[in-house]
């Protein structure tokens, strides 16, 4: 029973509720033979928003007005390059990933150049630097689809046991992630920077060091993002990372990350991402217009966070 | 000589960078340099400066508001749909809207909420309500507000007598009344407004309110240049008031805010638009320019503040 | 005789491969036409986001800037008015096309989406006598070409009633959203016998069913090379019909006579109408081999197009 | 206590209890304050003080006893006891840095209301910093956040002590002078005494002992959530008080004899702001930085840190820590457990392949709570859960795991009471002695005393350097003022 109380206790636990009743609501309406297709397909959008979740929750972690606008763009430029590169080729499949982590280390340079060297603010020179990046991507291939290599489109809409790669590899990046936060010193650094910067550095945190690395993650793991999704819906489109920009930070708060930054986790990202996925599909499913399928999407969100809350506590 | 205070300073920052850059414009553009010119470059500078008010109250508690955009656009389409045959229905759904905002204001207090994500929540709460309430783009301006978004006052263009009242009137609540010091001492420390006895719970309802109440008129100025509306016609002012606080001065956390600046910062985010198309960029690096012209304006910011700080050292 | 007129180019949007293709066409006509001395500029202009209001400031801008005409693609069709009008009152001929402005001073050059719409379901009559469920595919909410499209759609059904639209989402005209909205509903439906969409988003639709292993119904194509492509596997291997139509990109040239035309001072109708671009099974080789890599099927207007179109031949 | 007395308070709590979780911050405490009393208030870190405080201020409601204004029990909370004309200076401090001091006296006082409030909150606060703090130079237009802490202070206690429409019938000043020099705090006490004989009554919490027995009337006792002692203030003589408090007074050492003179140095700084000298310290040395508040100390402190520690690249943090003054601004992480806000500084060496091995932190985390005296049950418990002393002897710990050969110390005894002070002392002695480097800023002239050699601070720069038996209050007091006096 404490044990039970313990795991409510959890921010992201929230998350799972709502993507489990979402999901159960869904499956409902075709009394049930929907569930694996739903899960399967579920899991395979989810992947998606959870690689960039996980990049983002990271920057969050920084601290309050650490946040990284240029995900969306990041994704475009790095599937445009990767895909024009590998020009359908099997041969080229690993070069193009390559090159396209290789974007994301340059974004996630670039980023951290302007917050540091022009001492922007995060969320307006990341935005500024999107909006270069998405240039980049414009002037680099006009916004031709290019088709993926075979082999590499074969991969990414395929499953192993049943499991969609994909999610397998948001799988294999998760705990990656993971470990940096939870187990490795780089996870500390950060959460300590996220809660006062001043006092991680009078800690002998290097705290430019800690944000850059931070800052280039997010960036990479963006860019890989952009790689896979442009493989697996056949080609890259200029428009393609636009709905992970609200995603991307959905994902992350919902899933129980404090917004103030210094406290994050990694399971919640997964709870969130379903959860954000069903929804749609389940106001779809329901047949909801436009109108009421937006604003039911909001008061859901609202709804899963009040439910995670505690109220102020007063004394003190 | 008494080197000047850090408001000062945080004021007149961003007021030299929208005379750089007005001055660049004229160079490039001498007919922009006239009554007409002028309103042109800055009537549509007046919602997104309303906008930014809106957002600044918000930011002066220490929360940031994600829903301005679908916010205001919700606005605008209650204003283009009913004001102009039910102007009663109209006021009454704004005040509500309002009321709404005050309640968020509450809530976020009272559990302890993270303000982005329920301003996030509440954008597809706006964002579906202006769909339903405007399925498509249409609806139509009051003819009396029509009226006065295209009115010419003698010498001055309309465009920079609004921008003009809003930083006063903005000013007078943030910086001169009670409720403005109470507001911007819950963003300073919380606790200690509320040690010395005064409720924050109805402090961050006011203040949601009256961001509410701005970012309404904020829909409303909109309508009157645009004379209709859509659901998506403002959703850009999210990220625009943001960068419009910031650059006028404004800082995300501690209560540090300047009404001034942030008029000044939406006037500059709007000027720096026009420059960039007076310049002829080729098509290509068109949308990155935009990102190249916020850098250099922050950066000239941060570079002039940097010399401030300097100063402020004894 | 304009050879020193300057005419601009608004645009709203080119996250896309269409406006992209729509900038190209502008490009490519536009810069021979300044050559041979028809103009004197034509400039074209993109805002960064797809917003009415970036719009309006940036139509104020052209004004500021004297060009003499104005060629607009609008992000919304009313919400300039207050620009295009005062464009107007400056003497500057507006002439809109695709996302065309109600503002009465400004020339319009219409598709009649609509009528895309009705088309679509009219074809599948033909080609499913039976009729049966029909999942149809939206763009983005509160715009108006996804309005007029669907409300096209929806008239189509209600004069072949045999079909029933069992469900619907938007896909934001993009393959990825697209293929996203479709495999989360997929499940649910019953058996679809063909997809109506509003371009760009049928290749998404066809992976989603495939990804689900569901009987592939006929979707309605967009003109895309990658949808185009796809249908030509098909064909191929199964004998697979559909069709495809969507508006040319090159319609931005057609614009850009016709402001050229009024410019001459020709007398021109207020309201144009241009045909949309329908590919159909048999000239499915023909245009795909036109169609850039990667691209949009394409077509271009000369000034001899854009005065027979004037003409209202 | 008879009724009598109790229908003449100010405040009189009965038998209040507070519980934090397992923790008995409050075991059913007795305390009344008489008019024209000044307490002082005196006992370990942990000892409940501030607790106590929050409770007669209304911040905490007791979750047993009672607490009554004027005799009256009320309904308790914040606006009662305000409306009783209870005021307080927090330990921590608590102003709107972002405020000017003008719009923080209207925030802290709701009767400055109505047209020219400004004008008015203006002579106000002037005029009181002006009676309690002579000679200051405070601009009270100024912003909060531009003033140094020991200003930021200064202006709390007078916005505390200015009276709008009723004056305050009773201050509770928790730890006022701890950023205080030694000149400001005679000030302040002063003033206390003096509201005192007009009738005021003072609660006086603080670890310097002298000046508790020098201001108040009578003298309780804290221990463990109780009242272990209250009798008058002459009663008491330092040794008796330190007695009663359960800690034994030690003999002071300087071990500067010990350390060798020709070890290399491992500091050397050339003249810099002016000075003509330049900044030297030897492994093993504990090096005081002197003078009155906000001379350049801290300052000098953060140049030696920045010198030493790399920003861009993960170093071991061997080469110096630092143990912050101000926790709240640069001390702890208000997020975690005390065990992680000590462990942050000593992480590369207690991991393996850059994974952090709990065990060994764990193991680390105990071993320091055994040798600070760290008062918790469980180190897993949030850092904000801990006294303010205690914090701060966390802070300390954190530096001392390290394997820095250089420790700077930003004023870093701050409410840390007089027990584990010398504690602290004895460490630093035996870490000195194994060849660590000190440098330490203090505004406490007892602790500038205990230094091998000591820099003199005025205006930004060094006037002086002192060694061995130089070491003195009055040598010190004079390089501090020699400019003054010219
Ligand atoms: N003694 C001090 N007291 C209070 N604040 C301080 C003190 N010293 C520095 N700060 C402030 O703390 C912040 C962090 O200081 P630090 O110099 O470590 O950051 P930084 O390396 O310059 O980082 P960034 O360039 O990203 O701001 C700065 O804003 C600085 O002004
Ligand atoms: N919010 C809290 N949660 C849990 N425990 C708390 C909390 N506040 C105080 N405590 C505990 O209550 C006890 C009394 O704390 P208090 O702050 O009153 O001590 P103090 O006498 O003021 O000490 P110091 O001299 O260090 O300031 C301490 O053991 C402390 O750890
Ligand atoms: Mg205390
Ligand atoms: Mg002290």
């Amino acid at each position: 029973m404490s044990r039970l109380t313990a795991l409510f206790g959890k921010a992201w636990v929230w998350s799972f509720v709502a993507a489990v009743a979402t999901w159960v609501v869904t499956v409902l309406f075709t009394g049930g033979s929907s569930s694996a297709g739903l899960s399967q397909a579920a899991l395979t959008f989810g992947a998606f928003s959870i690689i960039v979740g996980l990049g983002q929750m990271l920057v969050i972690t920084l601290g309050p007005g650490n946040v990284d606008l240029s995900v969306p763009a990041t994704m475009t430029l790095s599937g445009t390059i990767a895909l024009k590169l590998m020009d359908g080729q099997d041969s080229l499949i690993l070069l193009g990933l390559v090159v396209s982590l290789l974007t994301g280390v340059i974004v996630g340079v670039l980023n951290y150049a302007l917050i540091k060297l022009l001492r922007i603010p995060p969320i307006i020179a990341t935005l500024s630097m999107s909006f270069i990046i998405q240039s980049s991507a414009i002037w680099y291939n006009r916004g031709l689809r290019i088709k993926p290599p075979a082999m590499l489109a074969q991969f990414t809409t395929s499953t192993t046991f049943g499991i969609p790669n994909m999610a397998l590899v948001a799988l294999l990046l998760s705990i990656a992630v993971w470990w940096l936060l939870d187990r490795a010193i780089f996870g500390r650094w950060i959460s300590a920077i996220g809660q006062s910067r001043f006092a991680a550095r009078m800690a002998g945190i290097p705290v430019d060091g800690s944000r850059l690395l931070t800052y280039v993650l997010c960036a990479v793991l963006a860019a890989t993002c952009g790689y896979l999704l442009a493989s697996f819906s056949g080609g890259a489109a200029l428009n393609m990372g636009s709905e992970y920009l609200l995603m991307s930070i959905a994902v992350v708060v919902i899933g129980g990350s404090a917004v103030a930054g210094g406290n994050s986790n990694v399971p919640g990202i997964w709870g969130a991402s379903l959860f954000m996925f069903l929804v749609v599909s389940m106001l779809n499913t329901y047949g909801f217009g436009a109108g009421a399928r937006l604003i039911l999407t909001g008061v859901i969100i609202f709804a899963v966070i009040l439910l995670a809350s505690r109220p102020q506590n007063g004394a003190r | 000589m008494k080197a000047p205070s850090a408001s000062t300073l945080r004021l007149l920052l961003p007021a030299a960078s929208l005379a750089i850059l007005l001055a660049a414009v004229f160079y490039i553009q001498p007919r922009a340099m006239s009554y007409t010119g002028l309103n042109l470059l800055f009537n549509l500078a007046v919602p997104i400066a309303l906008a930014t008010i809106a957002q600044m109250l918000i930011i002066s508690v220490n929360d940031l508001d994600l829903s301005i955009g679908a916010f205001v656009s919700f606005a605008a389409c209650v204003t283009a749909v009913y004001m102009p045959s039910a102007p009663v229905t109209a006021i009454a759904i704004l005040a509500a809207a309002v009321a709404a905002y005050a309640a968020l204001g509450m809530i976020i207090h009272m559990r302890d909420l993270p303000s982005i994500v329920v301003t996030l929540g509440m954008s597809f709460v706006w964002g579906g309500l202006s769909v339903i309430i405007l399925p498509a783009p249409g609806g139509e301006a009051p003819t009396w507000l029509r009226a006065v978004m295209v009115s010419k006052p003698p010498f001055v263009p309309m465009a920079i007598v609004a921008s003009l009242l809003i930083a006063f009137v903005a000013h007078l609540l943030v910086m001169r009344t009670t409720f403005g010091v109470l507001m911007r001492g819950v963003g300073g420390n919380a606790r200690s407004v509320a040690r010395a006895g005064w409720s924050v719970l109805w402090i961050k309802g006011a203040t949601y309110a009256a961001a509410g109440f701005f970012a309404i008129l904020s829909g409303i100025a909109l309508v009157g240049l645009a004379t209709s509306a859509d659901a998506n016609i403002a959703l850009r002012y999210t990220l625009l008031s943001i960068a419009g606080v910031i650059l006028g001065g404004g800082e995300f956390v501690g209560g540090r805010v300047s009404p001034v600046g942030a008029v000044i910062g939406a006037l500059t985010l709007a000027l720096a638009g026009s420059f960039l198309s007076f310049l002829r960029l080729s098509p290509d690096w068109q949308i990155g320019a935009q990102g190249a012209i916020l850098i250099i304006v922050l950066g000239l910011r941060l570079v002039l503040n940097r010399r401030g700080q300097e100063e402020k050292q004894p | 005789e304009t050879s020193g007129k300057k005419i601009a180019l608004s645009n709203n949007y080119a996250g896309n491969s269409w406006r992209q293709a729509m900038l190209t066409s502008w490009d490519k006509v536009t810069k021979e036409a300044v050559k041979a001395g028809v103009v004197a500029a034509a400039d074209s202009f993109t805002t960064a986001e797809n917003q009415a209001t970036e719009q309006a400031a940036q139509i104020q801008n052209m004004i500021l800037e004297g060009y003499d005409a104005i060629v607009v693609n609008a992000a919304s069709p009313t919400a300039l008015n207050g620009a295009i009008k005062e464009a107007c009152d400056a003497g500057i001929v507006v002439v809109s096309f695709d996302g065309i402005v109600t503002e009465p001073c400004a020339w319009r050059i219409a598709v009649d989406f609509k009528e895309m719409g009705r088309s679509q379901v009219e074809y599948l009559s033909k080609k499913i006598p039976n009729g049966g469920n029909l999942l149809e595919i939206r763009g983005l909410a509160g715009v108006f070409v996804d309005d007029e499209i669907s409300a096209g759609i929806h008239e189509g059904v209600k004069q072949f009633p045999q079909f029933k639209i069992a469900g619907s989402v938007h896909g934001d005209w993009a393959q990825d959203v697209a293929q996203r909205a479709v495999a989360g509903i997929l499940p649910s439906l019953p058996e679809i016998a063909a997809v109506v969409t509003q371009g760009g988003d049928g290749y998404g639709a066809a992976q989603a069913f495939e990804a689900a292993k569901r009987p592939i119904p006929t979707i309605v194509m967009g003109n895309r090379e990658d949808e185009l492509l796809w249908w030509k596997k098909q064909k191929d291997a199964s004998g697979y019909e559909t069709m495809s139509v969507s508006i040319a990109p090159g319609v931005s040239t057609l614009a850009f006579w016709v402001a050229q035309q009024i410019l001459d001072g020709k007398d021109v109708k207020k309201d144009l109408v241009v045909p949309f671009l329908r590919i159909d099974q048999d000239n499915l080789e023909k245009n795909l081999e036109s169609t850039e890599k990667g691209g949009v099927a394409n077509a271009e207007y000369s000034l001899e197009d854009a005065q027979a179109v004037i003409a209202g031949k | 206590m008879s009724t009598e007395t109790n229908h003449q308070a100010v405040v009189s709590a009965r038998g209040v209890r507070v519980e934090f979780g397992a923790v008995k911050a409050l075991d059913g405490i007795d305390l009344a304050i008489l008019p024209g009393e000044a307490i002082g208030l005196v006992g370990h870190n942990g000892a409940g003080k501030s607790t106590i405080v929050n409770v007669i201020n209304g911040g905490l409601l007791p979750h047993q006893g009672t607490i009554s204004y004027g005799g009256v029990d009320g309904a308790g909370g914040i606006t009662t006891a305000r409306a009783n004309g209870v005021r307080c200076v927090f330990q921590e401090l608590s102003l709107c840095p972002n405020l000017t001091i003008v719009e923080n006296t209207r925030v802290m006082h709701a009767g400055l209301k109505g047209f020219g409030w400004r004008k008015r909150a203006l002579s106000l606060i002037h005029a009181k910093l002006d009676e309690i703090f002579p000679g200051n130079h405070i601009d009270c237009a100024a912003t909060v956040g531009e003033l140094s802490i020991a200003e930021r202070q200064m202006v709390e206690i007078a916005i505390t002590f200015a009276a709008v429409t009723d004056a305050p019938k009773l201050v509770i000043l928790d730890e006022p002078t701890s950023s205080l020099d030694a000149g400001l705090a005679e000030q302040l006490l002063a003033h206390v005494r003096h509201f005192v004989t007009s009738g005021g009554a003072v609660l006086l919490i603080s670890h310097i002992l002298g000046e508790i027995l020098s201001t108040s009337s009578r003298i309780v006792v804290m221990k463990d959530g109780r009242a272990v002692t209250s009798r008058p203030a002459s009663e008491f003589s330092v040794h008796s008080l330190v007695e009663a408090m359960g800690s034994v007074v030690k003999e002071r050492t300087r071990g500067g004899d010990k350390t060798q003179k020709d070890a290399p140095y491992t500091i050397d700084r050339p003249p810099s702001a002016g000075s003509q000298i330049g900044f030297k310290a030897r492994s093993g040395e504990i090096i005081g930085l002197a003078g009155l508040g906000g001379h350049g100390q801290t300052d000098m402190l953060l140049n030696l840190f920045r010198d030493r520690s790399g920003n861009w690249l993960p170093g071991y943090g061997d080469a110096i820590a630092f143990v912050a003054g101000d926790r709240a601004l640069n001390g702890t992480f208000p997020l975690w457990s005390i065990l992680k806000n000590l462990s942050i500084g000593s992480l590369p060496h207690l991991s393996r392949l850059a994974a952090i091995d709990t065990g060994r932190e764990r193991t680390l985390g105990a071993d320091w709570k055994e040798r600070m005296e760290i008062r918790t049950p469980d180190m897993g418990n949030p850092i904000l859960s801990l006294s303010g002393g205690n914090q701060q002897k966390v802070l300390f710990a954190r530096a001392l795991a390290t394997k820095a050969d250089i420790v700077l110390m930003d004023d870093p005894m701050r409410g840390v009471d007089i027990g584990t002070k010398q504690e602290v002392y004895a460490i630093l002695r035996s870490e000195a002695a194994a060849g660590r480097t000190f440098i330490w800023y203090s505004t406490e002239m007892d602790e500038i005393c205990l230094c091998d050699r000591v820099y003199v601070f005025r205006d930004g720069a060094i006037v002086a350097e002192l060694t061995g038996d130089e070491i003195e209050e009055k040598n010190v007091l004079a390089s501090s003022f020699s400019g003054e006096a010219a």
